[in-house]
């Protein structure tokens, strides 16, 4: 993230608002999506704004499938296209995140996640959707997952998703928490230059010479839009590399090998994490979203008492940083993972953590947030 | 006559394999030709044509023609080309789905596509079953026909597809089958050619998956049977016992803009209203 | 597409593309094509052939191809072989 | 006047009422005021659901000069309630020397005898003939109550957010609670001196009042 910081135009904003303030900085120019609690801000403002830009649509669809199929399809045709939703909206869209994923259609997903399964807590915050993030749908598939604790991060990282999503040619997965996504809070809004705004490449041979699933440089095939020559078959069954199906296992390794290697090269790129006085931690908190602000306040309560605590909080959760966290734990005794969950990112730390550390978890599922007494109290 | 097939093998994917996977006797091959002569006729250049297709046999027709083709997920063909058109109302975006496809699976956004009257011709290919996975009811599956999923007999009635993308709001809807295949080279022209949604049903059989099943001899008996029961609607209109018989041609043809154009005139709007207060 | 073209026409059978439906075969209102001994369509009497326009985009598998004997051919190529395989073509020489 | 740049850790304010009387509002303008016309981090929140349609409505604010982490309040430093329900509710939230401010019309009991009152429906209904304002005629009040919060900023941030038809009225009623606040609340509350250490024992010195209008 490149962001000139300097005197400019402020809002106070909710964090979804911040959202819509960052895909448009990025070049988000589609949006389809359908309303639900407590996402629905960033579908509101896109309403108002998408239709005031001279290439703007905006649709609101007849269900999250739906939402995801006309993002796709204005994605295939060129456009930087996003969809918002929650929990169960995020559940029906785990089939055209799978085809996104398989068919290297760049995306952006944001999800605000409530609290419980089902229809669960509307209202309440929650981080239960994380490991479905990673492995909602069906099949394997790479996919990148993001998120934002505050509101300035809801902006700056909706435009890293976009970048991520052109870069890799991948669906992105930004997770929001409903208390980060309906705080308000000062953001400066982004100015034209602000932001290094990546595109997805695009096919510079003549047509006929064009392979849209050919291995290139960085993994990455470039990507026409429809209807500018570049005539070939987009498909969610395993394919060639013309993009017609194939059942050929040679083929089908080589594609899906392709599609987790663009992104397992460039770890250092995409695995994003923000350290807090963790260069001497004993005791370090390894959280994100919303409880990383909890943490962030047990911590420096806890320094002042005289612990040397640390946290590092994820901006990116999958893939997960394995080499930012591995190290961490092998110079602290004690990783304390606080969630809205029952333990899916804690889960992550378990697998790295190969007894390095004593890793203890907080986790509350009722709806309510991680207070940072809480946190304090498993550090100090 | 030479140019008919000569025309469709210029569409073609020549590094496809041939013969096309359909059984033998499938209509679905007519429509793919159906298709191909249509968007021929309008003066369609291939790179502003995107066929969108959804899962099941007729999905497979994407594959082989020339164009800009999605073989999208199972149903959810329209909601891909929503996007396409929205994106790019420049385009001529054909979504070709099966009976499954269209009403069953993607029912939903077949009947919002047509409210919303978006400038997409759904193609649809009816053969009342699902053949790729073997022979299952569709929700297009006569009253009475029999299947792997209804061995006793359907007990569910059959969608009536023209009343209902009509009630929808479509632009257009019309029926044809592969029998009477000038006229839907004709109805799919039309359909193209209007703004707004527009649906084509093709009647189209599957002896492999339906025909057996329901005591028909062979595909060339389904033909016969469609030769004999399917009826210009001036005509059916006239006929006195409609039982079994099946009324073809347009049945609904409104004048109505497109989604993407009422889209571009708000925009436009804003534009200048913004331009005025300045 | 009348009679006065009556044997005037070549009719060509792509024998790698026809998967012997019969659809050609039943509905040809001269009995032009007839099916051969793997069930697949032969011309038996092209001299019959009115070019009525029925078979050619009846074919579900584009394997049919009517053209006047004195144009340039089926597909330009005065044998009328198949543009895809170059296959050997239908029984078209029979009486 | 009102409105001393002062050094703030973590001033909690919840702003609570009914559904309809505009609490949420009267939340956002105060925390857009204060994020975007003083140099204080704020984060704001509220109350969503059934919850707010239902009946109780809350905004809750923290203000900091430093970066805010946890952004939801813990514990309050000033309750606006302008329902007997609100005050039953949140109460208990406020700190020790925290400030209870009541819409004395509405509130008949208060947890303790420490608190400070307005009549603000009566005031916007029989002063403004505009009920509708009741929560503008609290907001300046609090706009008073604070120290650190400077008038001109609150109604610079009302005029922004409000439509050309209604904004004079709102601003009338701005006024009206800040001059009522003025004329009957005494002194603007006390804010914990962070830099005293133990901070809720510390009361601030009284500001030099001046009315704006």
């Amino acid at each position: 993230m490149s962001q000139v910081r300097k005197k400019r135009r402020e809002a106070f904003l909710l964090g979804n608002e911040a959202v819509v303030e960052g895909a448009l900085a990025a070049g988000c120019t589609f949006y389809a999506g359908y309303p639900i609690t407590p996402s629905t801000e960033i579908m509101e403002t896109m309403a108002r704004r998408l239709p005031q830009l001279p290439d703007g649509v905006f649709l609101q669809m007849e269900d999250e499938i739906a939402s995801m199929g006309a993002v796709i399809g204005a994605s295939l045709a060129g456009r930087k296209a996003m969809t918002a939703t929650s929990g169960p909206g995020f559940s029906l869209m785990q089939e055209q995140i799978g085809y996104a994923a398989m068919t290297e259609t760049p995306l952006v997903l944001v999800d605000v996640m409530r609290g419980g399964a089902s229809t669960g807590l509307p209202t309440s915050p929650g981080q239960g959707d994380v490991q479905q993030a990673r492995w909602g749908s069906h099949g394997d598939h790479p996919i990148l997952v993001l998120s934002a604790a505050d509101v300035p991060e809801c902006l700056e990282m909706t435009v890293t998703a976009f970048n991520f999503a052109e870069k890799y040619r991948t669906p992105v997965v930004l997770l929001l928490d409903e208390i980060t996504a309906h705080t308000r809070e000062k953001v400066s809004l982004p100015e034209p230059g602000d932001f290094e705004v990546f595109s997805r490449p695009v096919p510079t041979m003549p047509p006929e010479w064009y392979k849209p699933y050919e291995e290139t440089l960085r993994g990455v095939p470039p990507m026409p839009p429809l209807g500018t020559g570049y005539r070939f078959h987009v498909t969610g069954l395993s394919h060639d590399l013309l993009g017609f199906p194939t059942s050929r296992p040679e083929e089908v390794a080589a594609l899906v090998e392709r599609q987790f290697r663009k992104i397992d090269r460039f770890f250092h790129d995409v695995q994003l994490v923000e350290h807090v006085m963790t260069e001497d931690a004993e005791a370090l908190v390894i959280a994100y979203g919303c409880v990383a602000r909890s943490a962030r306040l047990a911590v420096r309560q806890a320094r002042e008492a005289g612990v040397r605590a640390g946290l590092l909080v994820l901006k990116t959760l999958f893939p997960f940083p394995r080499s930012h966290v591995e190290k961490l734990l092998r110079s602290c005794r004690l990783a304390v993972v606080p969630e809205l969950n029952v333990g899916q990112i804690s889960r992550e730390v378990k697998r790295v953590n190969e007894g390095y550390a004593a890793v203890r978890t907080i986790n509350r599922v009722d709806g309510q947030i991680i207070a940072p007494a809480q946190i304090l109290k498993e550090i100090a | 006559m030479a140019e008919v097939t000569q025309l469709i093998h210029q569409y073609l994917r020549h590094n496809k394999k041939f013969p096309l996977v359909f059984c033998p006797g499938c209509g679905h091959g007519i429509v793919l030709g159906s298709l191909v002569r249509s968007v021929h006729a309008l003066g369609l250049s291939k790179d502003e044509v995107v066929v969108v297709a959804g899962i099941g046999c007729s999905g497979r027709i994407a594959a082989y023609v020339d164009f800009n083709t999605v073989h999208a997920t199972h149903g959810r063909a329209l909601t891909i080309a929503t996007g396409i058109k929205m994106a790019n109302p420049g385009l001529t975006v054909i979504a070709v789905m099966g009976d499954g496809d269209a009403f069953s699976i993607g029912g939903n956004h077949l009947i919002h596509a047509a409210r919303r009257n978006i400038g997409v011709t759904a193609l649809v290919l009816n053969n009342f079953i699902y053949g790729m996975t073997g022979g299952q009811c569709s929700s297009t599956t006569p009253e009475g026909a029999y299947s792997h999923t209804s061995p006793m007999g359907q007990l569910e009635a059959a969608f009536d597809i023209v009343e209902l993308t009509r009630a929808a709001g479509a632009s257009g809807v019309a029926r044809g089958t592969v029998f009477h295949v000038k006229a839907l080279d004709g109805l799919i022209a039309a359909a193209l050619s209007q703004p707004g949604f527009n649906l084509v049903e093709a009647l189209t059989p599957c002896f492999t998956q339906y025909g057996r099943g329901n005591g028909f001899k062979s595909a060339v008996d389904m033909f016969k049977w469609l030769k004999d029961k399917a009826v210009p609607l001036e005509a059916y209109e006239k006929l006195e016992d409609k039982a079994g018989r099946i009324p073809i041609g347009v049945f609904v043809k409104r004048d109505a803009p497109g989604l993407e154009t009422r889209y571009a005139a708000m925009r436009q709007r804003l534009l200048e209203k913004r331009g005025g207060a300045a | 597409m009348s009679a006065s073209s009556k044997g005037q026409n070549r009719v060509v059978v792509y024998p790698d593309w026809c998967k012997g439906c019969g659809i050609c075969v039943a509905f040809c209102p001269k009995h032009v094509l007839a099916p051969g001994p793997d069930g697949k369509a032969v011309v038996v009497d092209e001299d019959a052939c009115v070019n009525c326009g029925f078979c050619e985009p009846h074919c579900p598998d584009f394997a049919i191809v009517v053209a006047p004997r004195n144009g340039n051919g089926v597909n330009g190529r005065p044998n009328g072989k198949s543009p895809a395989t170059d296959a050997t073509h239908g029984k078209e020489d029979c009486p | 006047m009102n409105g001393h740049d002062m050094v703030l850790s973590r001033y909690e304010i919840r702003l609570s009422g009914l559904g309809g009387q505009g609490i949420l509002t009267m939340g956002r303008l105060l925390g857009q005021a204060l994020a975007l016309h003083h140099d204080y981090y704020v984060t704001q929140t509220q109350s969503y659901g059934p919850e707010a349609r239902g009946g109780a409505s809350r905004a809750d604010l923290v203000v900091s000069s430093e970066p805010i982490s946890y952004p939801k309040t813990e514990y309050l430093d000033l309750l606006v309630a302008l329902s007997q329900e609100a005050v039953g509710s949140y109460a208990h939230y406020l700190k020790p020397r925290g400030t209870l401010v009541v819409d004395t019309g509405l509130v008949r009991q208060t947890p303790s005898n420490v608190f400070l009152g307005l009549p603000f429906t009566a005031l916007a209904t029989d002063g403004l003939g505009v009920p509708q304002a009741t929560n503008v005629v609290a907001l300046g009040a609090v706009a008073w109550l604070l120290p650190f919060a400077r008038p001109e900023a609150v109604r610079k941030s009302l005029k922004a957010a409000l439509p050309d038809k209604i904004r004079a009225v709102n601003i009338k009623a701005f006024n009206l609670g800040y001059s009522e606040a003025k004329k009957r609340l005494g002194e603007p509350v006390a804010v914990p001196d962070p830099t005293a250490g133990g901070g809720d024992d510390e009361r601030m010195e009284l500001c030099n009042i001046m009315a704006d209008d």
